[in-house]
């Protein structure tokens, strides 16, 4: 069991001795049942800091930002960040160590194990609550939650709400960290890794067409998927070649020569491009923390689409994203055995 | 239905001509349109151009009102539409719409001083008036032109410049000393400041780069001149020109309706987004 | 000996597939070559692009190929091993194993989309290739599915 | 005068208007206005949803609009093609009441000094028919906090409340009684009791808990004293930029207008009008690099202002129908509400 | 700014073109694609009228661009492009449109190839309106070369270059200079002592103050490029100081030690303390620290006890030297197809089953058995010998694909060395096919078995098994038909050759390819037979691919001049089709590092990529792998890639 306490006072002495300019953490919100971020720089409001099943967040992505807002500051504060992070974000910033993003002394991880549960998944509550509304969630005993609504407290399946990643997750245990929080559980009695993913594959090809055309059709391109993802830092994306330019030094030229890969229009042969580029350009970094699925408002199974390259990329590179920092990445690597004779 | 505004005429490019080469290019453009049914445009008032393929963007219309046969658009080469119409020769054919925008009160102007000062590619917006009042000289007083470039070859419209010396009181500068450069070198504030312009019956007109406006009016002021009799335009990035599109505002007002004229009394009171 | 050419205007009624084939410089266009040379004769719907090594091939140009219409996408390089460029093709191979699976798994037919090791000695490979996979296409239709609807 | 039409019967209503249906089905997952199929009996349409996660904006307001297309041969002068949309009428079913007042402030943007003909024509064409709230769909329903109500009939053609197995209909503008009157005998006129029990269902409903942040009237000029704080950097801290808040929004309108090509011998195109979003770091950046809102904290400041100060200015009215989806939605749990709260009280 | 005005030049090619493709309509709707001011067709592009006649367009339309449709490039590429240089024009500026090769020749449909041939000369146009000017980069060069490898390729080499005035570094992974050579007894065709043609060079060699030999010394690292090597060598421990050691032999005597003579092909034993041959360059005896006593903790000691020179030290360490070279020559040589796998032959399995070196050792006066080929197992002089060609050559089923090219003629020396020892004997030769292409090598295997009465048996051997002291061979006449069964003494294997050991590890620190037998691959197997893929590293010898000793030497003179033509540049030039970053998009994550085939880029101190221009060969791997479009190949950048597929697809 997490005790928040001890958190709390581990952030608090971090930021009393001066040792983190920032801690990131998870703090109770007005919208709705889910934490939010809490950007704690000041010991005094260590005691915000909450943790329990709500903590939904990949706050890997404060890190990114905090470090493009540096690279603007003229005289930055470069002392480390701490980030409270669960398994999934771990994995996160390790990936972003891999890619130079900041340096392992840039940031304390705060490990959090999340045992045998991990974080609810808010559709699934408001399902399982057939209406009520949360206010509180909290971990009942190891597979289940006690959640607290206006009309008293109800005792939840954790299999019945925790997120499908989570369901799935073999990383619940945090494996980069410089402290960590709660125990480590190797069994902890949930589907194999891809279940969900094989079911889809198991469909024909028209089927699958059909499923992704349908979602497809519906994105909003909003790119909410995008923003949130921590691996999503690059100054440009390939859908903002319509217009977003990154720098005010950019040329002319080069704002005159470029690519128009895709076109704005929320089309499904725009969206299909949008989300296979996406998933391209993610595969060997998506740690799978399911961000990208969670925020998305017309709920596109967008994880599928990376938990497909993240499976073939396991099974067939023996690649995992997240693990070791050091090693090169997916795609700037090979191995003489890798397969061929899908090559005529 | 009424006219449907989104639609564009079109318009074929007369003439173009080179005011200023290298990498901030500015090209002038003057344009007919085929069938005469050119529109009427205001001082201060700017125009939809569209390169087919490319996009749309707003322009200064850079002619005087008084002129019935073109529209002249004077652009600077920044991106991508810019570049395409860069690219582009006598006789091909782009699209315009407006006028939009409102447009500087040049009626009320009538017997005043008129002090320009602009800098960069921002002598096109206040052309117009300039044009219009040298048209109709004796309805106005005294009329001082302060312009200046990074240097003698960015200066645009340098031979009307030249000609305007007669009507006009003509201040050119350029940015830093230069071989051959008899005028003022300097910014173009300070140009203002060290030849000094009365503030007594005066109007004066500021067009440029965001930080020269800044100086210019902190000069006036010092010179004198109150809120009311400073005048200038702002741009802000725009997609639809008609109040809609919703980027372009500074707090309540949508710049390519409300604005782009601005007089420092209305403005100042404005928020800073811009 | 090249055969007399033909006039026959086409059959409208056959679907002519639209193939943008990525050819790395040193083998798989030398091979291409080769077959024009042994004036080898195959289907016109592949164009050829002419890149530098199948490694420059970013899986970005695929999906764009078929987002702006192709029926059809070959990327064919060098020979494991054979690279001009020594590692180049290794490179590519894992990035399109991932395209091709990440299509597939969209439903995308698997035949729209192929990668074949062609060296320069290989001509007649080349011109079977191309056959081979106009033929594969022919008979899946046009591609519509990530195609631009306009 | 008002009816009665039997819970059962709304199929059959659907069926018998000479117009497109649309009503709020889960597809998907996700509760959105589909297609009513034709002839789509009692089961086909049921009112039983919480509020749409998209407003039904699109249907004046779609996406993606085609202004016009283009097309130039190589020597001759581009041809244009002007493409205004001729739909065939349209109802939508199931509007909520917030949802509904989203319609006649899009009406102030896309008409005034500038007619919009793409909008309008669409709208011309589209009748909404609203489903008053018993309860709130939503924990984040602020309607009354934003002058409307649970049973608000503004921007509707007809009025339906929920009276268990029946409607209570109103119509609310003539469109809306013609709709009614092409359900023909489906309507019943309503009793004295049901017009009470709908009118006890308003009030009772009106009493209903919502978010609130105080005064709507202090809102405006709080946010015109509060444009330099330094909150709204704070409160922007988490905000990813992603702009579900105003894709999502009934009544954001914000759009780009660009160039699709489709073809290059002859060039061809289309000019088309997508929506945009004031959250996005692009959307105001001028070509030099400069942007008046370079930060998140600008940008959430220009949403908020938008609705509670510029368009109150401009309009008279917030532009804000407190549906709650800016908040529901909101990946990081950036709250309008909160922040209005914040700045009313700072 | 992108090109603006396009010119387009469709060739005929006399009817090659013209025949299949419409070349009036490509040239009149080239004209209406967007930017191109001038389009003509001609019936001979590369004619002085068609040459000339692109000048004058250039020149009377200022175009900024020429697309010629045409031929492959590889044909005319560099002809177009000096004569746009010749117009003024940057030859970076022109590109080809093959509408030969890949549309005419390969199409017969007339409005297929038509259609075909415009989308491929859009799409070259499309690609030259964003080409860029370039100009070559110049790259200063040191004069300096090395060579790799000791064998007569190495010294052959070695010996050219030097005498040509260039300082050189030969290293040689073995104690002495000579390679395999150095094994052999009597060379094809004409039987002269290899030792005695070999050991003049080798002295040479160790005589000539231009060529510092590194033996017992392997290469590292090389880092730097073309012109500007930087290589490591890495030297073992010199436990004998080949100044001091007076070859007296007294060492050999006190060691305790013996293992099989490698040198012998294990025909013999040698002591820790011992000289490879007699002929040895560096003149001196080596001591193996792996059989060693001596070494840490001095056990042994002994050799340096007796040694008066005092030539013998153990405590020396292991050397690295640091060698600025222009130029590479890689002779590594072969080694035989290992006997483990030919397990078919009993090979390894028995004693008197030997490999054709071990043979070579048997004939040689300084070999095994001095001179006199006796059988290992017991030292009886064999009287029915049974050879076997091809052993591992031509076999992609279970061995070697390829032929080993020089099998059939040592095998033919040996059956006619072997009646020269043994007049009474009797050789068989089994065969698949005798290639004996060369200067008197037909004569020389009609000689043999015509004069030596050397039987030649067309088949394949199906068993090898001892049996009753004799080697019992069963085999296939395949002209006669019938089954063949030999009571042989001794058999003799005629092994494949294959690139030698640890030729991967070579080709891996030099950055070159290896075929797909793993040999090093040479550039272009016909026109640039001694080039490497990497400029700046030719190859020579049997490192190659299977060669005798005339070819050998060919080559390794050729490689000589390569690199003497390379070095006699003050500057060399650098294709300026490079890779180029984009900083603004840079996000310095290191992908591009990773994948760089050239180890080309680094990152900089601010975080971002950078190209060293001058290791970069343009192949475009950090393009593609790039997520964030940060890196482009200077004239097909994304956007020039863009534009071809649009251009490719049509409409
Ligand atoms: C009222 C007004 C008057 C102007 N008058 C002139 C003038 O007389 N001469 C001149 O050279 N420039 C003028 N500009 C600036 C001009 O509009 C931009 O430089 C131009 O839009 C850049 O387009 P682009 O496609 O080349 O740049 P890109 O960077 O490729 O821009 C893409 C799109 O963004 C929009 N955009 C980007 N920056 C601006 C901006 N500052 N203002 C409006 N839209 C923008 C346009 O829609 C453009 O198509 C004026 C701007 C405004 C608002
Ligand atoms: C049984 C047999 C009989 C033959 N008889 C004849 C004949 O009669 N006539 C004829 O013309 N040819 C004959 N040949 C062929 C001849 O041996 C070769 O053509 C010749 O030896 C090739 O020379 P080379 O220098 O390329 O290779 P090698 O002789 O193999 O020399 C390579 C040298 O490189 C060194 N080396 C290897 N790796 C490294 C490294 N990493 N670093 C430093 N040094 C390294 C080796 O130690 C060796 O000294 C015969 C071959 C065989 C097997
Ligand atoms: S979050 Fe959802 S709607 Fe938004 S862009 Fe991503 S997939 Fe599309
Ligand atoms: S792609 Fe989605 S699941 Fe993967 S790291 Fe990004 S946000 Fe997380
Ligand atoms: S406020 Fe929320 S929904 Fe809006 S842009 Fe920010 S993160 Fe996205
Ligand atoms: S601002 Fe938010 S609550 Fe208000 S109408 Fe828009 S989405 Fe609904
Ligand atoms: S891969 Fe791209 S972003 Fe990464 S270091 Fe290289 S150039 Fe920079
Ligand atoms: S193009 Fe890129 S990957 Fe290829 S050699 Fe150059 S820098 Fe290396």
């Amino acid at each position: 069991m997490v005790d928040i306490v001890n958190i709390r006072a581990h952030a608090k002495d971090l930021l009393e001795k001066g040792t983190v300019k920032m801690v990131l953490g998870y703090q109770r919100g007005t919208a709705g049942v889910l934490a939010e971020p809490a950007f704690i720089t000041d010991a005094g409001q260590a005691d915000h800091l909450v943790w329990d099943p709500t903590c939904v967040q990949n706050l890997a992505l404060y890190l990114v930002n905090e470090k493009k807002a540096q690279s603007h500051q003229r005289d930055p504060d470069t002392r480390p960040i701490a980030i409270i992070a669960k398994g999934c974000d771990s994995r996160a910033v390790a990936v972003l160590l891999q890619e130079r993003h900041f340096e392992r002394k840039d940031v304390h991880v705060i490990g959090v194990s999340c045992g045998t549960l991990g974080v609810v998944d808010k559709n699934k509550l408001s399902k399982a609550l057939n209406g009520r509304v949360a206010t509180k969630v909290e971990p009942h005993g190891t597979d289940s939650f006690k959640v607290t609504t206006a009309e008293g407290f109800v005792d939840v399946a954790a299999a019945d709400v925790l997120a499908d990643r989570c369901l799935e997750c073999a990383c619940a245990y945090p494996a980069m960290h410089d402290v960590v929080f709660g125990e480590k559980h190797e069994d902890r009695g949930y589907p194999a890794r891809f279940t969900a993913l094989g079911q889809l594959e198991a469909k024909s090809e028209d089927e699958r067409w059909a499923y992704w055309e349908g979602h497809f059709n519906r994105c909003l391109r909003c790119y909410a998927c995008r923003s949130v993802c921590p691996m999503c830092y690059c100054p440009e994306c390939v859908v903002d070649s319509i217009e977003l330019m990154v720098d005010p030094t950019t040329s002319a030229d080069e704002k005159a020569n470029r690519i128009k890969w895709i076109e704005r229009s929320a089309v499904a042969s725009e969206n299909s491009m949008y989300h296979l580029v996406r998933a391209i350009h993610l595969a060997g970094r998506c740690i799978d923390c399911a961000e990208c699925e969670r925020v998305c408002p017309v709920d596109i199974p967008i994880r599928m689409l990376n938990n497909k390259l993240e499976k073939e990329a396991k099974d067939m590179f023996g690649y995992e994203p997240g693990l070791d920092p050091e090693l090169p990445s997916l795609v700037a690597s090979f191995r003489d055995d890798d397969p061929n004779s899908f090559i005529r | 239905m009424t006219e449907n505004v989104y639609l564009p005429k079109l318009a074929r490019i007369a003439s173009i001509k080179d005011e200023v080469v290298g990498a901030r290019a500015i090209k002038t453009f003057q344009v007919e349109f085929p069938d005469g049914d050119m529109f009427e445009h205001e001082c201060g008032q700017c125009a939809m151009i569209s390169v087919f393929g490319k996009g749309e963007m707003m322009i200064s219309i850079a002619s005087s009102p008084l002129v019935k046969d073109y529209k002249q658009f004077s652009i600077m080469r920044v991106g991508k539409v810019t570049t395409a119409i860069h690219a582009m020769k006598v006789g091909d054919v782009i699209g315009v719409r407006g006028p939009y925008g409102n447009k500087f009160p040049v009626n009320d102007w009538k017997g005043k001083n008129l002090v320009f000062i602009g800098g960069g590619c921002g002598l096109a917006p206040i052309w117009p008036i300039i044009q219009t009042a040298v048209a109709q000289r004796s309805d106005f007083a005294n009329i001082t032109v302060f312009y200046g470039g990074r240097s003698s070859r960015d200066i645009m419209y340098r031979a009307e410049l030249e000609k305007l010396r007669g009507v006009a009181d003509v201040h050119l500068s350029v940015d830093q000393a230069e071989e051959g450069w008899e005028g003022y070198c300097g910014f173009v504030p300070a140009n203002v400041m060290s030849t000094g312009v009365a503030p007594d019956n005066a109007i004066a007109i500021t067009c440029g780069p965001p930080i020269m406006i800044k100086y210019v009016i902190q000069n006036l002021k010092g010179l004198g001149f109150a809120d009311e009799q400073i005048y200038t335009t702002i741009e802000n990035k725009m997609k639809c020109g008609i109040g809609k599109c919703g980027r372009c505002n500074v707090g309540k007002d949508y710049v390519c309706v409300s604005g782009p004229v601005y007089s420092w009394a209305q403005l100042k009171d404005l928020p800073q987004e811009y | 000996m090249a055969s007399t050419p033909t006039q026959t205007p086409k059959d409208p009624s056959v679907f002519e597939p639209r193939i943008v084939a990525f050819l790395c410089k040193w083998c798989s266009s030398a091979g291409s070559d080769l077959a024009g040379v042994s004036r080898m004769q195959y289907p016109s719907n592949a164009v050829p692009i002419t890149v530098m090594c199948s490694g420059s091939v970013s899986p970005v140009y695929i999906l764009s190929a078929f987002n702006k219409g192709a029926d059809g996408v070959l990327v064919s390089g060098c020979h494991p091993g054979d690279c001009h460029y020594l590692k180049g093709n290794y490179f590519a191979r894992r990035k399109i194993f991932l395209v091709q699976k990440l299509l597939s798994f969209i439903g995308i037919e698997k035949d729209r989309f192929r990668m074949s090791w062609v060296s320069a000695a290989e001509g007649a490979k080349f011109a079977q290739v191309v056959e081979e996979f106009v033929r594969d296409i022919r008979t899946l239709g046009p591609q519509r599915k990530l195609k631009a609807k306009r | 005068m008002s009816s009665i039409l039997k819970k059962t019967d709304l199929g059959a209503w659907a069926a018998a208007l000479e117009a497109e249906v649309f009503a709020p089905a889960l597809a998907d997952g996700v509760w959105a206005y589909q297609p009513v199929a034709p002839g789509a009996n009692d089961g086909g349409v049921a009112l039983t949803h919480p509020n749409t996660a998209r407003p039904p904006k699109n249907f004046a307001f779609p996406q993606r609009e085609v202004l016009y297309t283009f097309e130039q041969l190589k020597g001759q002068a581009p041809k244009l093609t002007e493409t205004l949309p001729n739909p065939a009428p349209v109802v939508v079913m199931g509007v909520r009441p917030c949802d509904g007042r989203g319609a006649p402030r899009n009406d102030m943007v896309f008409t005034g000094a500038f007619d919009d003909p793409y909008y309008q024509s669409r709208r011309a064409k589209t009748a909404y028919v609203g489903l008053a709230c018993n309860t709130p769909p939503s924990p984040n329903c602020f309607c009354k906090a934003v002058g409307g109500s649970p049973s608000s009939k503004e921007g509707l053609d007809v009025q339906l409340t929920d009276l268990g197995d029946r409607y209570h209909v109103v119509a609310v503008t003539p469109r809306g009684e013609e709709l009614i009157e092409a359900g023909g005998k489906l309507f019943a006129e309503a009793g004295a009791a049901d017009e009470k029990e709908s009118q006890r269902l308003h009030s009772e409903a009106a009493k209903c808990e919502q978010r609130t942040f105080g005064d709507l009237a202090a809102a405006a000029p709080a946010l015109k004293k509060n444009f330099d704080s330094e909150m709204w950097q704070s409160l922007a801290k988490a905000c990813i930029g992603c702009g579900i808040c105003t894709f999502l929004c009934p009544t954001c309108h914000c759009f780009d207008i660009s160039d699709e090509v489709t073809g290059q011998s002859p060039m061809r195109g289309e000019r088309v009008r997508t929506w945009d979003n004031c959250q996005f770091p692009d959307f105001t950046m001028h070509s030099s690099g400069h942007n008046p809102r370079e930060t998140l904290g600008a940008r959430l400041r220009q949403r908020v202002n938008h609705k509670f100060l510029y368009f109150v200015e401009n309009n008279g009215t917030q532009q804000c129908t407190g549906c709650g989806r800016c908040i529901s939605f909101c990946p990081v749990g950036i709250d309008i509400v909160a922040v209005l709260d914040r700045m009313i009280q700072a | 700014m992108t090109a603006r005005r396009t010119g387009v030049f469709v060739c005929h090619c006399g009817t090659n073109i013209a025949a299949t493709v419409d070349v009036k309509r490509v040239a009149v709707e080239m004209g209406q694609e967007e930017g191109v001011v001038f389009s003509k067709d001609y019936v001979y592009m590369c004619s002085d009228p068609g040459q000339s006649s692109v000048i004058k367009a250039i020149q009377d339309n200022q175009l900024d661009g020429v697309v010629i449709s045409c031929c492959t490039p590889t044909l005319h590429e560099k002809t177009f492009r000096d004569v746009s240089t010749e117009a003024g024009l940057n030859p970076f500026r022109c590109e080809i449109a093959n509408i030969r090769e890949q549309c005419a020749w390969v199409h017969s449909n007339r409005d297929e190839a038509t259609e075909k041939a415009l989308k491929i000369t859009t799409s070259a146009i499309r690609r030259v309106q964003n080409n860029e000017a370039l100009t070559p980069i110049g790259v200063p060069v040191t004069r300096r070369a090395m060579v790799i490898g000791g064998g007569i390729a190495g010294i052959q080499a070695s010996l050219d270059l030097a005498n040509a005035g260039l300082d050189v570094v030969l290293v040689e992974k073995q104690p002495t200079l000579g390679g395999h050579m150095l094994q052999l007894s009597e060379t094809f065709p004409t039987l002269d002592c290899s030792q005695c043609i070999l050991s003049p060079k080798m002295v040479e060699v160790s005589k000539n103050k231009k060529i510092k030999l590194l033996t017992d010394a392997e290469v590292t690292e090389v880092s730097g490029f073309v012109g500007n090597f930087k290589v490591k060598v890495k030297q073992k421990a010199q436990y004998v100081d080949p100044e001091l050691c007076k070859l007296c032999d007294d060492c050999t005597h006190v060691c305790p030690v013996v293992v099989p003579n490698e040198y012998d092909q294990g025909l013999t034993g040698r002591r820790a303390i011992f000289i490879p041959y007699a002929q040895a360059i560096p003149a001196s005896f080596n001591l193996d620290e792996k059989s060693c006593l001596g070494l840490n903790p001095v056990v042994c000691g002994k050799c340096a006890d007796v040694c008066e020179a005092q030539a013998i030290n153990y405590d020396v360490k292991p050397k690295t030297y640091e060698e600025d070279v222009g130029a590479i020559v890689v002779a590594t040589g072969f080694d035989l197809y290992g006997l483990e796998n030919m397990g078919e032959y009993g090979m390894g399995k028995y004693e008197d089953v030997l490999d054709g070196l071990a043979f070579e050792r048997l004939c040689s006066a300084s070999g095994a058995t001095g001179g006199h080929v006796l059988r290992p197992s017991d030292h009886k002089e064999p009287k029915e010998v049974v050879f076997i060609q091809c052993a591992g050559s031509r076999d992609p089923e279970n061995h070697c694909a390829y032929c080993s090219k020089i099998c059939c003629m040592y095998t033919a020396k040996h059956a006619m060395l072997y009646k020269h020892h043994v007049p009474d004997g009797q050789a068989y030769i089994f065969y698949i096919d005798i290639r004996s292409g060369g200067k008197g090598y037909e004569e020389f295997v009609q000689r043999g078995m015509e004069k030596d009465g050397t039987v030649y048996l067309r088949g394949r051997v199906s068993k090898v098994f001892e049996k009753d002291g004799k080697i019992k061979v069963m085999g296939v006449d395949t002209l006669a038909g019938r089954t063949i069964e030999i009571d042989a003494d001794m058999v003799v294997l005629a092994l494949a050759m294959q690139p030698s050991k640890g030729t991967a590890d070579v080709a891996k620190t030099l950055k070159i390819g290896r075929d797909k037998d793993g040999f090093l691959a040479e550039a272009h197997p016909k026109l640039r037979p001694v080039e490497s893929v990497t400029a700046g590293i030719f190859l020579a010898g049997a490192a190659q691919g299977p060669k005798d000793i005339p070819e050998t030497v060919c080559q390794a003179s050729a490689a000589a001049a390569k690199v003497i033509q390379l070095l006699s540049k003050e500057q060399l030039e650098h294709s300026p089709a490079v890779a180029n970053v984009r900083l603004s998009h840079c996000t310095g994550c290191e992908m591009c590092v990773d994948a760089c085939p050239y180890e080309a880029i680094s990152l900089t101190g601010g975080g971002k990529a950078y190209v060293n221009e001058v290791l970069c060969e343009g192949c475009g791997t950090c393009q593609a792998t790039c997520l964030r479009a940060a890196i482009d190949v200077k004239n097909i950048t994304q956007l020039q890639i863009f534009d071809m597929i649009n251009a490719s697809i049509g409409g």
